[in-house]
């Protein structure tokens, strides 16, 4: 008791693994002082399960399993980069029926994930009604995908040269009763947010990040359009029948929590104009093209990125001959969003730590793949 | 029968009570919320899950009460009945019709204010004593929460005993015949009861037992009857400060046809409805936030309030003065913090 | 970088089919921008990409990024892909301009017994976990990293799993099963 | 024997008790706690000898306010080295003025003439009273109070917001 002086201590906090705001299993070490963050570490990779090097050991057409587990809210979406890679290396003619198919189901899989998004949001602002209408909708749309490729959550659903199963009979009332139901419920969403004044505070300036810095971290997706950026692939890289559709790219100006936020909501918009698009454009035909029974692409190696819901989900694949796909890499969005997590977080309190991770809207499980 | 044995009955018929409201609250908010978010809320047990709580209750009894290694046992076994101790003492001077009342105090407003502000410390003790460092941040979050809280609180209630030249509870409801408080304190009620949502630590005040922060704060620990005894506390607080609410600004058992009790309670549950309500639609502030809006806002509001409240004493002002100038206060207020707010 | 690594100057995967580039402008402009590094193009399905020598990477980048015409401001992606017949590595940095939307792709050799290449973090700062990942599963090492801590692999783990060499037994399990079927 | 008599010994002994854990406690948070417990029982003292304002001020303010302030700086200054009470080196001087204040204490007692037990009732001393009181007789110390209390307050004002620039 020689020293008297009165000091305040730092302290460390582990915010996860097991934590209910890391949305997985994440873990943050924390140095706080009082309740303001002074110093920021990530942990990740308690959800590696090694995909890069398990899609080494199963052929072709089975890598798409692997994938559907990566970020597990955007199922579909996951797919689609890697049976387009595949469908180049071998050079193989999708129907259009197929492409238009698949992008119906890629956008709504981008709204059942923003739609998670936004109630995992409101749960991390403290709102608890969010969550709930956000999977009544969600709900729906799992519904759709149930009739559509038989799963809810892990598809498997894209093959080489199309899709596994045609449309169900009766999608076009299905489809027709959701789209409405869908647009009424993001209304909802918006009135008991978006303007909510509490909200307005916790949101507005917390998390900034310029758009320089946000381009050098390689931030894409509704994060890297949030600052003003209009990278948008289904436009700027066009794939499938985008070119086709009509839809607009929003971005925001601050690039803030609040910005991700109102962008993503307007995002929901866009996708829902184009699955009515899909509805009226949905050309007959076969919904797989030919394809070779054995699937054994020629030596080579093939990029492709696609626009999925947390930004540009691409896949790196490189065949040497074989049944067996020689290196499958996976570029995670999450996982080079989270990178900006130590820019946005400075300074900010525990609660805003809270915030700006769910504002970054990550999927451990394509993370840490 | 000497008097303190009848005092005795008396308060633990009030407690009786209190628990048994406690166990319809629960049942009640469940419902509440669960309608509007579209849900039905418990459904099982009873008719619309009216046996919920009490099966609640008995499951939190038989449960296992875990201390963990690094809490400090004396102090966490004691801070749950620091906590409902002093809440269920304040039931004795709220006076729920003129006759059905433990005690009727003198200084009875005081009284509740100050038995309750106990509860506090435990809190802070069993936040600090659990030993973990989410607890320890949500007992200084409600260390400083609580107390800040207290002061506007205890403005806010000024202006009526200065209206009612009263402390006494059943003198404050007598001076509401012909028109209650919430016409001549406004002002008076919405600090009230905004920060009365702060002290029973409710949304969008529940930054001390955030969930998504600090995973329940002080009472991330404790399993089992303690934490059911904080629960229980926390949803008899509720209780109280509706009541006292609906004693202080809604005059109480005063009410046309209906007898007394049956309006008292009317009153009540309107008051915890709203703060139900508020639970499903609104975010959490944060900590700094909340902070500033009770320095900043509430309590010059309160002075204020305080000041009008005593030129009208004074300069024996008609009553709808009163009114007018504490309606305008509250409208300027609102419209500088929105002004504010945007800025 | 020692002399002897230099002498055979790109270490490569196996070379591809050397054929007319589908992408004669990019070509041309990249080999304008590149003036005085040795660069090799190569034919991909959609994209142009070059080889080049490891100790160029670091200057190469900076060109790429830093020349308006190209403003290859967007790192996408940094893969290592391992080639034990050939006994190299190969890092390859997929690149995308948003202002003018073009794209391509730039490799470089790592051989198995000096296996450093420079970081680029300090030119794109998004390529931090790309390359701790890599350098944690591969085992290749990136000279100037601000952190190379492991990233994703628990604390203990041995080897560095992505490389051919390391085997799962359950995964070759899987393979001879199917194989006899 | 009555009522009051008997809450009398079992308080008076109570906060006794505490006051006494409260300087014995080695651990600091404790004593904090055992604080509250002297403090509780000394307002319940008030109560019983018909103070009523007094025995809830002595709730709010020491119970409520200043033992919450007082863990709540122990908490945010002394997180590391745990609140153990090492050793003390100022306790000679502790005794020398504890017992000063003793003495100074039994001087008071014996020297206040005090009224013969039980002749007359206790006087209920009422709100306005103290109210009135306090603004004609002591407003001079009542202002004086006011004042220190305004510089304390700007006096942690400034302290807290030096470290920020």
């Amino acid at each position: 008791m020689a020293e008297s002086r009165l000091e305040t201590v730092d302290m460390f906090i582990n915010m996860g693994p097991q934590h209910p705001s890391t949305h997985g299993v994440f873990r943050m070490v924390l140095t706080i002082d009082g309740e303001q963050i002074v110093d920021m570490k990530p942990h990740i990779g308690y959800l590696h399960r090694g995909v890069e090097k398990l899609a080494e050991g199963l052929r072709y057409r089975e890598v798409t399993v692997l994938l559907d587990r990566t970020d597990y809210l955007a199922a579909l979406n996951n797919e689609l980069p890697y049976v387009m890679a595949l469908e180049k290396l071998l050079d193989v003619k999708v129907p259009e029926r197929a492409e238009y198919i698949r992008v119906l189901v890629c956008e709504l899989n981008r709204i059942a994930s923003h739609l998670m998004f936004y109630g995992a949001f409101g749960a991390d602002a403290g709102a608890t009604t969010p969550f709930m209408y956000a999977f009544r909708d969600r709900e729906e749309i799992q519904h759709f995908f149930e009739a559509v490729t038989g799963g809810r959550l892990m598809h498997n659903y894209f093959r080489v040269g199309g899709v596994r199963y045609d449309l169900p009979e009766d999608w076009r009332e299905r489809l027709t009763k959701l789209i409405p139901h869908l647009r009424k419920g993001i209304v909802d969403c918006e009135r008991l947010l978006s303007d909510n004044e509490i909200f307005l505070n916790r949101t507005i300036g917390v998390g900034q990040i310029s758009a320089a810095d946000a381009i050098d971290y390689g931030l894409t997706g509704p994060n890297l359009r949030a600052c003003g950026v209009r990278l948008d692939l289904r436009r700027d890289q066009p794939y499938s029948v985008y070119p086709k559709l009509e839809f607009d790219v929003p971005t925001r100006s601050r690039g803030d929590c609040y910005d991700r936020y109102l962008l993503r909501v307007e995002e929901m918009r866009q996708s829902l104009r184009i699955v009515e698009q899909c509805l009226e454009q949905m050309p007959d035909g076969p919904s797989l093209g030919e394809v070779p029974r054995v699937i054994r692409p020629k030596e080579g190696e093939v990029y492709v990125g696609t626009e999925n819901p947390r930004g540009e989900y691409g896949i790196y694949l490189v065949s040497r001959g074989g049944d067996y796909p020689y290196r499958v890499k996976v570029r995670a969005p999450s996982f080079c969003n989270l990178m900006a997590l130590n820019e946005m977080m400075r300074g900010c309190y525990i609660a805003d730590c809270v915030l700006i991770l769910g504002s970054i809207d990550i999927v451990l499980g394509e993370v840490d793949r | 029968m000497p008097e303190w044995v009848e005092s005795i009955i008396r308060v633990a018929i009030a407690i009786g009570f209190v628990l048994t409201t406690v166990l319809v609250l629960i049942w009640l908010e469940r419902k509440v919320i669960g309608h509007i978010q579209q849900r039905l809320g418990p459904m099982r047990t009873g008719f619309h899950g009216f046996l919920q709580s009490p099966a609640d209750a008995v499951k939190l009894l038989v449960k296992e009460d875990i201390i963990p290694a690094a809490a400090d046992r004396w102090a966490f076994q004691l801070a749950p009945a620091l906590v409902f101790v002093p809440i269920f003492l304040t039931v004795v001077s709220i006076p729920f019709t003129r006759t059905l009342v433990v005690r009727n105090l003198d200084l009875g407003l005081f009284y509740v204010f100050a038995i309750s502000s106990i509860s506090i410390v435990g809190i802070v003790m069993a936040g600090w004593a659990s030993g973990n460092k989410y607890a320890l941040l949500g007992s200084v979050r409600a260390g400083a929460q609580m107390v800040s809280y207290e002061i506007p609180l205890v403005f806010s209630i000024l202006g009526v005993a200065m209206v009612a030249g009263s402390l006494n509870l059943e003198t404050i409801v007598d001076a509401q015949r012909g028109l209650w408080y919430i016409v001549l304190q406004p002002v008076g009620m919405f600090i009230f009861l905004v920060a009365s949502l702060a002290e029973l630590n409710r949304t969008p005040f529940d930054i001390p037992v955030a969930e998504s922060e600090v995973v329940g704060g002080p009472y991330v620990e404790y399993s089992g009857i303690r934490w059911g005894v904080f629960f229980l506390s926390e949803y008899a607080n509720t209780f109280i400060i509706s009541a006292l609410a609906a004693v202080v600004f809604l005059a109480g058992w005063r009410g046309p046809l209906l007898p007394g009790w049956l309006w008292f309670l009317i009153k009540t549950y309107a008051i915890i409805l709203i703060i139900f309500w508020f639970r499903a639609t609104l975010p959490r502030l944060r900590i700094d936030q909340l902070m500033t809006f009770a320095w900043k806002l509430l309590l010059p509001l309160a002075f204020v309030n305080l000041l009008i409240t005593g030129l009208y004493l004074v300069y024996d002002w008609p009553r709808w003065i009163l009114f007018v100038a504490s309606v305008a206060v509250l409208a300027v207020a609102s419209r500088l913090v929105y002004v504010v707010g945007r800025a | 970088m020692t002399e002897e690594h230099s002498a055979h100057s790109v270490h490569t995967a196996p070379k591809k089919e050397p054929g007319p580039s589908l992408f004669p402008e990019m070509e041309r402009l990249v080999a304008e921008v590149l003036s005085g590094i040795e660069v090799t193009s190569e034919q991909v399905v959609d994209e142009h990409a070059i080889i080049i020598d490891r100790k160029d990477l670091l200057a190469v980048c900076r060109r790429l990024k830093d020349n308006q015409r190209l403003s290859f401001d967007l790192l996408r992606c940094v893969s290592v892909v391992d080639y034990p017949n050939e006994s190299v590595f190969q890092a390859v940095y997929h690149l995308y301009s948003i202002g003018l939307k073009h794209r391509m792709a730039v490799k470089t050799g790592i051989p198995y017994d000096d296996a450093i290449v420079d970081s680029v973090t300090s030119v794109w700062a998004g390529a931090d976990w790309h390359e701790r990942e890599a350098a944690e599963l591969l085992g290749v090492e990136f000279r100037g990293h601000p952190n190379l801590r492991p990233l994703l692999l628990p604390d203990d783990f041995e080897g560095h799993p992505l490389r051919k060499s390391f085997k799962v037994p359950e995964l070759d399990q899987a393979r001879f099963r199917r194989g006899r079927e | 024997m009555n009522v009051p008599l008997v809450l009398f010994w079992v308080f008076g002994a109570a906060s006794l008790t505490a006051g006494l854990l409260v300087v014995t406690s080695k651990n600091i948070a404790h004593a904090a706690f055992y604080l509250l417990f002297a403090l509780v029982g000394v307002a319940v003292l008030f109560l019983l000898m018909a103070a009523d304002f007094l025995a809830l001020v002595q709730f709010l303010i020491y119970g409520g306010a200043i033992v919450v302030l007082l863990l709540f700086a122990l908490m945010l200054t002394r997180i590391r080295e745990g609140p153990v009470i090492v050793g003390n080196s100022q306790k000679p001087l502790a005794i020398v003025a504890g017992l000063a204040l003793l003495a100074l204490l039994l001087s008071v007692v014996f020297v206040t003439p005090w009224p013969k037990p039980a002749t007359e009732a206790i006087q209920r001393i009422e709100v306005p009273v103290i109210g009135e009181s306090l603004f004609t007789d002591w407003l001079f110390p009542f202002e004086i109070v006011s004042l220190v209390l305004l510089v304390a307050l700007i006096g942690a004002i400034v302290i807290a917001r030096s470290g920020d620039d």
